[in-house]
This record gives C-alpha cells, sequence and structure tokens, in this order.
C-alpha cells in the first residue's frame, strides 16, 4: 500500500460478555481516502466503528485485545484522554440525531465544549462546517430554529457537519443514509467525496453500491472476521473470496 | 439501558457501608447548614409575636388590624397554637404576648395578665328544635350521654347528637370546667376543630346540639336558655348567666414597649368596641379605665 | 481512566441522591424523639391499645383512631378499588383515542384537587344526603369513605392503567384470535396477568387513604370511641394530630407525635410491602 | 348457569363506561360548584388587597403572594436535589444496593402523610432550626414532600433519553458532565417539567403540612421568615369558621383555577413539544 496509513489495527479481538464479535482482525485505514467497510448485518462493523474512537467503552461487558494505533498510538494506552480522542475521531450515527437544540447550538456544541467562547469564532466554524456538509444554503437564514424541524437529509448533514466543527482528523460514519431518500443520499455522498481531501473517512454503507460509488478501497466483514480488502474496484470487479463474491451477487445477506 | 454508563463497576457499587454513613452525615450537614444559612442571611424584623388562644386570636387579628393602621411602623403577627401553647411561648419569649381563654394555671403564676374581655358560651341547637331551654344538670347529662334522646328533656323523639371541641380548646375546658363537674364528655361525641364548624353542623343537624362563644351565635342556630335564663350579655354582665370565660393576654413581666401599647389600645373605649362589635362581653379592666 | 474532576462529580451527585436518605433519617429521629417519651412513659400496649383518649385527664390510649383509620380506609377501598379498576380498564381497553385523552388528564385534574376542597364538598353534598336518608347525624365513617374513595381514585387508576398498558400486545392478540370476547380477555388474561401491579396500585391507593387529614378532618365527625356502625362518627389518626395540634402542649404535643408514629409506621409497612410486590415482578 | 360470553361483554361494558362517566360527573360536579359559586367573588380588589377583618372582606393577596413564595421555596430547594439524585441513579450508577436505598428511601417519603411531613416541620424546621412558622419552614418542608415526585419524574424523563443522544454527545467530545447537561437534561426536559408542575400543584394544594410549618397569619409577608396563610389554609380557615362563605368560594374558584391552567398548561407544553417532533 502506498498511501500513508491514519490507522493501523492490530490482532484486534472484540467481545460482549462472552461473545466474540470481532475475531483477529488486522486493518489499516488510509489517510485522506475514503474506506467502506460493508458485510451482512451482525459481522461487526459497527462494533469496529464505535471501537475506533472507544465509544465501546459505554457498553457494559465490553473488552478487547489486541491494540489500534491512530498515528502511530495505541489508543487503548492508559494515558490517552478519551475526549481528546473523540474529537479526533468524529462519529456519524446510522440515525440523524439532532439535539434539542436550535441548529447553530446543535453544530456550535462541539467547539463550545472544548473552550472556543468567542462569538464570532464560533459563527465562522458554524459557516464553514454547514458549507463543507453542503447545508449551509439550506438554513442560513434560520439558525436558530430547533434542529428538529429539519428534513431527514438535513438533520444528517447537519450531524456531519457538527462533526466537522470538532476539526476532527478521522470520520466514522455508520449506515449514515439509512434512513434517508435516494436525493439526500446522493446529496451526503457528494458532500463526502469532498471532504476526503482533509479528512481520513471510514464509512459503513448501507448498500453494496454505495460503497462502490464512494469508497476508494473496501473491506468486507463477515461474522466478525475480516474476509477481504483492497481497492474498490479490485474487489468488486475481481473478489479473490468466494464469500465475498457470494455477497456481492446477492446469494446471502 | 441503565447499564452503559462509563466505567461504572468499579466505582460505587464497591462503596463500603462506612463511607456511605460518613457521605449520608455530610448530606445531614448540608441539608442542616443550608437552613441555617438561610436563616442567617435573612435578618429578621422585630415583629410582634401574639400567640395562643384560638379562641381569642380572630378578636387579636382585629384589634391588630387597626392597631397597625394607626401605627404603620409596628408590625404584629398573630399565630394560634392554644391557650397553653401561647403561655408557653411567653414564658420562652418566642411570643410577646400570649393569648389565653382559661385562666392562669399554678406555675403560670409569675406571668403578667390581664382580662381584655370576656366570652360567653351559648349552648345551641337547630332552630326547628322545639326546646328553648335546658338546665345545667340536662346539659350535663346530654354531654355525659346519660340522657341520649330529645324526648328525655321534653323534644321530639329521636337521638341527641351531641357536638363538642377537641381535647386542647379554650372553649371545651371552659365548658368542661363550667358545667361538666365530674363528669366527662362522652367519647361518642362529635368532635370539631371550631366555633364556626360546631355552629354550621348545628345549622344543618335538627338532631344537633352544640357549644360555641356567644359572640358568633347567629340566626342560623338557636341559643338554648340555661336554667331560665336567657344567653345575653347583659345576663353575662349581671352574672345571672353562668356559662363565661375570661379572655387574657399574658406577658412575661410588666408589658413595654409596642406590647404595653397594644395592651392599651385594646383595654382602650375604641378597642372594646371593636371587640364588643364582634360580640364580646367588654373587659372589668377596660371598663374601669 | 477517570479524571479526578470527573470522579468529584460523582461524589457530588452520589451526596445529593443520598439527601433522601438523609432527609427520610432526619424525618424518623425526630418524630421518634419526639413521640417516643410518652409511648414509653404510658407503655406501648396501653398507648396502642388503649380505648380512651382524654389528655387533660392524662389518658392517651389511640385504639379507637387505629380502627377509625382502618374502618375508613376499608371502606374507601371497598367504594374506590372497583370504580378505579373499571376506569383504568376504561382507558386502557375501551375508551376511544380522543375519549382517553380528555379523560387522562381529567383523573390527574381529580389528583390536583386540593384536599381541603373535597371535604368542603363532602361537608356540602355528602353529609346532608347520609343524614337525611340513612339518619344519624351525617358525619360518618360512610362520609369518610365516600370522599376517601373518590380521593384515591387517580393514584390507583395511573399505576393499574400503566401495568394493564405494559403487557405484551401478543397476549390480547392471542386471546382474540381464540374468540375471547373482549371482556373475557381482559378478566381472564389480562387482569390476573397486571396482578401484581394492580396489587401494588391498590396499596398505594391505601396509603393514600389512611395518610389523607384535611378532607377526613371535615367529615368524619373525629368521636374518640369506637364506631358501632358505618353511620356512626370517627376519628383517625391522621386528623388526631390535625384536629389537636393547634392546641397541644407538653405530653399532649408528645401523644400526638406518637400517633404519628404509628400512622409512620403503619404506612412504612405499606410502602414496603408494595415496593416488595412490584420488585417481585 | 353459565352467562353467554356476549351478554357478559354486554354488562363488563356498560358498567365501565359507567364507572368512567361517572368519576367524570364527580369532577365535572366538584369544579363547576367551586367556579359557578367563586367565580362572581372574584375581582381586580379581591385579588390586590389584603385580608381585613379575619378576611371578611377585603382581598386575599397576602394569601395569593404567601402561597406563591412557599410554592416558589420548595421548587427552587427541591429540583437541583430532585433532578441531582435522578441523574446520580440514572447516569451514574448501575442497579445495586446504593440504587436500592436511595429508590427505598425517595418512595418511602412519597408515602408519608402530610400530617407527618407537617409533624416533622415543625418540630424540626420551626422549633428546632428556630425558623418559626414562616414562608421558609413552610417551602423547606413542602421540599421535602415533592422532593421524591421530581426524583420519579426526572429519573423517568431521563430513562426515556435514547442512549444514542449520550453517544452523540459523548462522539463530540464532551465529558461526561458536559453530556448530561448539554444532551441528556435538555431532552428530559419535558418530562423534567411535568415533575415540577405536578409539584407546584401539590405545594398549592397542600393543608396540613403547611398549616403546621408556615402558620396561619394573614398580613402581607416582607421577607422568608414572614409567616403566611397559603390560600388552601386560608380557604380551609374561612369555610371551616364560617368566617365568610363568598370569600372562601372566592378562593376556591381562584385555587381551582390556578390549578386547571397548571394542567393545562403543561398539556399544552407536551402538545408543543410533541409537535416539535420530540
Amino acid at each position: 500500500m502506498t498511501q500513508k496509513s491514519k490507522i493501523d489495527i492490530k490482532g484486534l479481538n472484540f467481545y460482549y460478555e462472552q461473545k466474540k464479535v470481532i475475531k483477529e482482525l488486522n486493518l489499516e485505514i488510509p489517510e485522506n481516502r475514503i474506506l467502506g467497510i460493508f458485510g451482512p448485518a451482525n459481522s461487526g462493523i459497527t462494533t469496529l466503528l464505535r471501537t475506533l474512537n472507544r465509544l465501546s467503552d459505554l457498553t457494559a461487558g465490553a473488552r478487547h485485545e489486541g491494540e489500534i494505533l491512530l498515528d502511530g498510538k495505541n489508543i487503548f494506552a492508559p494515558d490517552v484522554n478519551l475526549t481528546e480522542l473523540r474529537r479526533r475521531v468524529g462519529m456519524v450515527f446510522d440515525v440523524p440525531t439532532p439535539l434539542p437544540m436550535s441548529i447553530f447550538d446543535n453544530v456550535a456544541l462541539g467547539p463550545r465544549m472544548g473552550g472556543l467562547k468567542s462569538k464570532t469564532d464560533l459563527e465562522e466554524k458554524v459557516e464553514t462546517s454547514l458549507r463543507m456538509s453542503a447545508l449551509w444554503d439550506d438554513v442560513k437564514d434560520r439558525l436558530d430554529t430547533p434542529a428538529a424541524r429539519l428534513s431527514g437529509g438535513q438533520q444528517q448533514r447537519l450531524c456531519i457537519a457538527r462533526v466537522l466543527a470538532l476539526e476532527p482528523e478521522v470520520i466514522l460514519l455508520d449506515r449514515p443514509c439509512s434512513a434517508l431518500d435516494p436525493i439526500s443520499t446522493a446529496k451526503i455522498e457528494e458532500s463526502l467525496v469532498q471532504l476526503k481531501e482533509q479528512y481520513t473517512i471510514v464509512i459503513a454503507p448501507h448498500t453494496v453500491q454505495q460503497a462502490g460509488r464512494i469508497a476508494d478501497r473496501v473491506a468486507f466483514m463477515l461474522m466478525g472476521d475480516l474476509i477481504e480488502q483492497g481497492y474498490t474496484q479490485e474487489v468488486f470487479s475481481f473478489p479473490k473470496d468466494k464469500r465475498t463474491n457470494d455477497y456481492l451477487t446477492g446469494r446471502f445477506g | 439501558m441503565f447499564d452503559f454508563c462509563e466505567d461504572m463497576k468499579k466505582g460505587i457499587v464497591t462503596c463500603k457501608l462506612l463511607k456511605g454513613i460518613k457521605v449520608a452525615g455530610g448530606a445531614v450537614i448540608l441539608t442542616l447548614s443550608m437552613g441555617l444559612l438561610s436563616a442567617c442571611s435573612q435578618a429578621p424584623e422585630s415583629a410582634t409575636i401574639i400567640a395562643g388562644s384560638t379562641s381569642v386570636q380572630p378578636y387579636a387579628e382585629i384589634l391588630a388590624e387597626r392597631y397597625m393602621a394607626l401605627d404603620p411602623e409596628a408590625i404584629i403577627d398573630i399565630q394560634g397554637g392554644g391557650s397553653s401553647a401561647g403561655i408557653t411561648a411567653t414564658q420562652t419569649h418566642s411570643a410577646g404576648i400570649g393569648m389565653s381563654s382559661r385562666s392562669l394555671e399554678d406555675g403560670e403564676k409569675d406571668l403578667w395578665s390581664v382580662e381584655i374581655a370576656k366570652d360567653g358560651l351559648a349552648i345551641i341547637v337547630n332552630p326547628a328544635n322545639p326546646i328553648k331551654n335546658l338546665t345545667s344538670d340536662q346539659i350535663r347529662d346530654i354531654y355525659a350521654a346519660s340522657i341520649t334522646d330529645w324526648s328525655q328533656v321534653g323534644g321530639t323523639k329521636s337521638k341527641i347528637n351531641i357536638i363538642a371541641r377537641e381535647e386542647g380548646s379554650g372553649t371545651r375546658s371552659a365548658f368542661t370546667e363550667l358545667l361538666m363537674g365530674k363528669k366527662e364528655i362522652t367519647p361518642k361525641a362529635i368532635v370539631q376543630d371550631s366555633n364556626g364548624a360546631v355552629r354550621q353542623l348545628v345549622a344543618d343537624d335538627p338532631n344537633a346540639i352544640g357549644f360555641i362563644s356567644l359572640g358568633l351565635v347567629s340566626d342560623e342556630v338557636k341559643a338554648l336558655q340555661l336554667d331560665g335564663v336567657e344567653a345575653t350579655r347583659d345576663n353575662i354582665m349581671n352574672n345571672s348567666y353562668k356559662l363565661s370565660r375570661q379572655f387574657l393576654f399574658v406577658t412575661s413581666g410588666e408589658p413595654t414597649g409596642i406590647q404595653k401599647s397594644f395592651i392599651d389600645f385594646t383595654l382602650s373605649p375604641e378597642g372594646q368596641k371593636l371587640l364588643s362589635k364582634e360580640g364580646l362581653i367588654p373587659s372589668a379592666e377596660g371598663e374601669a379605665k | 481512566m477517570k479524571s479526578f474532576k470527573e470522579k468529584l462529580t460523582e461524589r457530588v451527585f452520589l451526596l445529593i441522591a443520598l439527601s433522601t436518605l438523609s432527609v427520610l433519617a432526619l424525618i424518623t429521629v425526630f418524630i421518634f424523639i419526639k413521640g417516643v417519651p410518652i409511648i414509653a412513659k404510658v407503655g406501648i400496649i396501653n398507648f396502642v391499645f388503649g380505648m380512651k383518649w382524654a389528655p387533660s385527664q392524662g389518658y392517651y390510649g389511640i385504639f379507637p383512631m387505629i380502627v377509625g383509620s382502618v374502618s375508613v380506609t376499608l371502606g374507601a377501598a371497598i367504594i374506590g378499588v372497583p370504580i378505579a379498576i373499571c376506569c383504568s380498564i376504561f382507558l386502557a381497553e375501551f375508551a376511544p383515542a380522543k375519549l382517553r385523552n380528555v379523560f387522562r388528564p381529567a383523573i390527574q385534574l381529580l389528583a390536583a384537587i386540593p384536599s381541603v376542597v373535597y371535604g368542603f364538598w363532602g361537608v356540602l353534598f355528602v353529609v346532608p344526603m347520609i343524614r337525611k336518608f340513612l339518619g344519624g347525624p351525617g358525619l360518618s365513617i360512610l362520609a369518610g369513605s365516600i370522599i376517601l374513595g373518590i380521593m384515591i381514585l387517580p393514584t390507583i387508576i395511573s399505576i393499574t392503567e400503566v401495568s394493564l398498558l405494559a403487557l405484551p400486545r401478543h397476549y390480547k392478540d392471542g386471546a382474540l384470535a381464540l374468540g375471547l370476547t373482549q371482556w373475557q380477555t381482559i378478566h381472564s388474561l389480562l387482569l390476573p396477568a397486571a396482578k401484581s401491579g394492580i396489587v401494588a396500585a391498590i396499596i398505594l391507593g391505601l396509603g393514600r387513604a389512611i395518610g389523607e387529614t384535611m378532607a377526613v378532618i371535615m367529615v368524619l365527625g373525629n368521636a374518640v370511641a369506637l364506631p358501632q356502625s358505618i353511620l356512626d362518627p370517627v376519628r383517625t389518626l391522621t386528623t388526631n394530630i390535625g384536629i389537636e395540634m393547634g392546641y397541644a402542649s407538653g405530653e399532649h404535643q408528645q401523644a400526638l407525635f406518637a400517633t404519628g408514629i404509628v400512622l409512620f409506621v403503619i404506612i412504612m409497612l405499606l410502602n414496603a410491602s408494595a415496593q416488595y410486590i412490584t420488585r417481585k415482578r | 348457569m353459565r352467562m353467554n360470553a356476549n351478554t357478559s361483554q354486554k354488562i363488563a361494558k356498560f358498567t365501565i363506561w359507567a364507572a368512567a362517566l361517572f368519576v367524570i360527573a364527580i369532577l365535572f360536579s366538584i369544579i363547576a360548584y367551586i367556579l359557578a359559586k367563586g367565580i362572581p367573588m372574584l375581582s381586580w380588589e379581591f385579588l390586590t388587597d389584603i385580608p381585613r377583618d379575619m378576611g371578611r372582606s377585603g382581598g386575599i393577596s397576602s394569601s395569593i403572594v404567601g402561597t406563591l413564595v412557599v410554592t416558589a421555596v420548595a421548587v427552587i430547594v427541591a429540583t437541583p436535589f430532585g433532578i441531582g439524585t435522578a441523574i446520580y441513579l440514572t447516569e451514574y450508577t448501575r442497579e445495586g444496593k446504593i440504587t436500592r436505598i436511595i429508590r427505598f428511601s425517595a418512595e418511602s417519603l412519597a408515602g408519608i402523610p402530610s400530617i407527618v411531613y407537617g409533624l416533622f416541620g415543625f418540630i424540626f424546621f420551626v422549633i428546632y432550626l428556630n425558623l418559626g412558622w414562616s414562608i421558609l419552614s413552610g417551602g423547606l418542608t413542602m421540599a421535602i414532600m415533592i422532593l421524591p415526585t421530581i426524583i420519579r419524574t426526572s429519573e423517568e424523563a431521563i430513562r426515556t433519553v435514547p442512549q444514542l443522544y449520550r453517544e452523540v454527545g459523548f462522539s463530540l467530545g464532551l465529558t461526561k458532565l458536559q453530556v448530561i447537561t448539554r444532551t441528556v437534561l435538555p431532552s428530559a426536559l419535558p418530562g423534567i417539567v411535568n415533575g415540577v408542575i405536578l409539584s407546584i400543584g401539590r405545594c398549592v394544594a397542600e393543608t396540613a403540612a403547611v398549616i403546621l410549618t408556615a402558620g396561619s397569619a394573614l398580613r402581607m409577608p416582607d421577607s422568608l421568615l414572614s409567616p403566611t396563610r397559603t390560600m388552601a389554609v386560608h380557604f380551609y380557615i374561612l369555610a371551616r369558621e364560617g368566617i365568610s362563605m363568598d370569600n372562601a368560594y372566592g378562593t376556591a374558584a381562584l385555587l381551582i383555577i390556578l390549578i386547571l391552567l397548571l394542567n393545562v398548561g403543561f398539556n399544552m407544553l407536551v402538545n408543543r413539544f410533541i409537535a416539535k417532533g420530540r
């Protein structure tokens, strides 16, 4: 792999209580690219994404083995500041999650809590973030209305803007378009492709087709195992593993 | 849902009982100090507190209202609590003036006291009740439940519904003292906690009998003659109607300052007129002035 | 790793949460400190089972009031529970959505009406009716039971409704699919399944009834003798405190606190059993 | 003889409808009676004048003020403790011994009769802390009384906040406290407000506990240490002593109107939140 890797997952095993949901996973995530991780339900993809910024800590009975290196540093190391880690590795969830406050406050929440006080700085940051997620034109005149009034697609772009406002290095997206219509999906995909210039993006697409449209590289997971990974075109056109081929041609999943 | 809490396992669950007690103690102290803090931060003004008999309370309220209108600087708070509580409060200086509707007992004699008015006690029945007069003995027997039917005292045949005041009430103790002698009011008597409630009940119930302050008798009820003597003010003043009691103001030591001027106001012609208008019988001390 | 600040925050919240415990402890301690001396002096048996209450003569027996509290509470249950259960079935199963949206706030409102207003309403309407049609002074166990029966409705209705609604949907679907009528489904399946919730609701309702003061002062008549019939006036533990607290001092006051202790113990037992039943579910 | 299934269904349906209508009828009769008798009494003068002549004439302004301030003290003191306890129970601990103790305490507090709170408030705040019969004594007693309500409603409200909201907060790099104050509490707000409104209603309606702790003085209170007579107490005394039935009805009508407004206000609030897509 010629591309510099941003995250390096080494020998990751992940358990909920006794159940092993990720098995001996090794994966490099390239910088400034979109990596799509796809597979059927219960393959451990959501868990993997949640592990990357240690949201998985919130789940009782969760434990892991192995390490995940972010810029060469293990995120499981005892001296890691969780707050800081989560600011560097942002996350967008599968359903839009506007918080019960105005559009502006939703986007400004992260920076504000991180200590940014100046009003002008905040305004600038909110605008930049909303522009990057292609929502600015829709909402610039009603920033103080409750975020819940936005449409589903707009809400999800708001969530992306909210993550962007943190100036993260990595953005994780867990089936971000699963609750959206095709037009909203297209808009979000468009923004993502532009965003990869500055960010490392890991997406669990809600369809294989979405991975095909936007991902530079893809990884296929099944039952906690990483079956295959590589450049999108290669994996899609010439899958090395029969199971990948079966999944892509719709034999199961 | 609740098991998602971060890093919780190690935390509190293992907290030992001892630690728990310490923390609970801390919370108690917190609560206490909060109360004290709020108490101290508010400098109370020097309100004169008048506490005691709820029979006297309404009259004291009327007096205080007028008094405060005359002297806007003065602040007077009237509290109930009953005669005994009022006397105790005066002894412990938590009230400036105590109100009592009974005479002072031994051990309370060190207080300074003055009769502000007399109150008559009326025995009342429903206006529909044909009876007009009862003897002291009959009333005693009714309240002791040895007479239980109106026909036994010359009325129509129906059960007597006895209404009394509650234990501790000055009106009740006056009634017991003046009429019951050695006998007790039957525990079967209905107990109401105010003159008004007794009056209301007698007004509603043709078979009821009760006793209230003479000043509160209204058209809804009928005051009975006692041993042939009409319950009126004149008859109380000439001592022919024997059911009456004193209303006292008590202070610890000779009253001074605002206490004195309020008591003086009460005994003044204007004060006595107010009380008289409410149905009380003017105090001998007031007339002497 | 949790930072020092996070640990501190957690401790602060723990401290706040323990305020309930410390307040409960304070209440217990103060009521007991004030009330226990008189119980000790009179003797617990004489206090609880004594038939004569005459503080001015030094008699402190509260048995008639315990009988009073129990009889009025039972009366309230007999009147209130069937109505309350009907109402919660109505809410959970019968009411059209529109009506439900009116009925539920109405029940809430029923809980919000001041108890003095209930008492007043009882004096104006219930007491005269009893006097007129059934005889006696009107102020009676029956009058108190009717008023309390109404006052405990909201408590029982809301908890029963919640436990009916909490039943799995398939219970009902399954029963209806077997050709049972709606009522058969309710009484042979839903009510038994929600039994523990309903029992807890009734116990909490009884707790409310036994603890009510102002409304019953006005309609019970407050006589301190053992009642012979439901048309007799009676005094409860709460009204004993409410009616005499204004005047009491010294031992008399202590005896009222001691009455409070007895009430407190009864309520705690009721609460504990309601909690136990709910937990067991 | 067994009853036919359809007959039993009909009888049951009839009974249940009858019970429901009966309850509504009672509620309506109480409210309508008080309002019909009391509303004619309500005038600007009645609302703004202090009671005169023991309450026989004049208005009830000092009682209105007393009621509001006692309620305010209770809510201001109880709300932080109530929400704090709810936060501890939901966010900071798992079910265990401590939560059991706290819940047991809260549920026990909820069951204690108001007259016992009155006794406690009297002996503790009035006598022991020497606050006297005062707004503060009454307010603090009421604060303890409403604490369990606020805890329970807040806890329920916080529990219904989706776990996702917390995860969003954490994934935005918020600390735990920030997650709680910024994402959890705002989402739980309608439920918490519900609890506070219920509690306000309870304070406004309470008689037994306040009469023993706040006293029954008629004058306009001028500090937290002034005694006061809340509207419910004023109604009780006026009606009970037979001082003035007209003013008693007026006071009761105002109480009922206040409570109606609180209930209606709350329902509107809920509907607004629902309309906003919560």
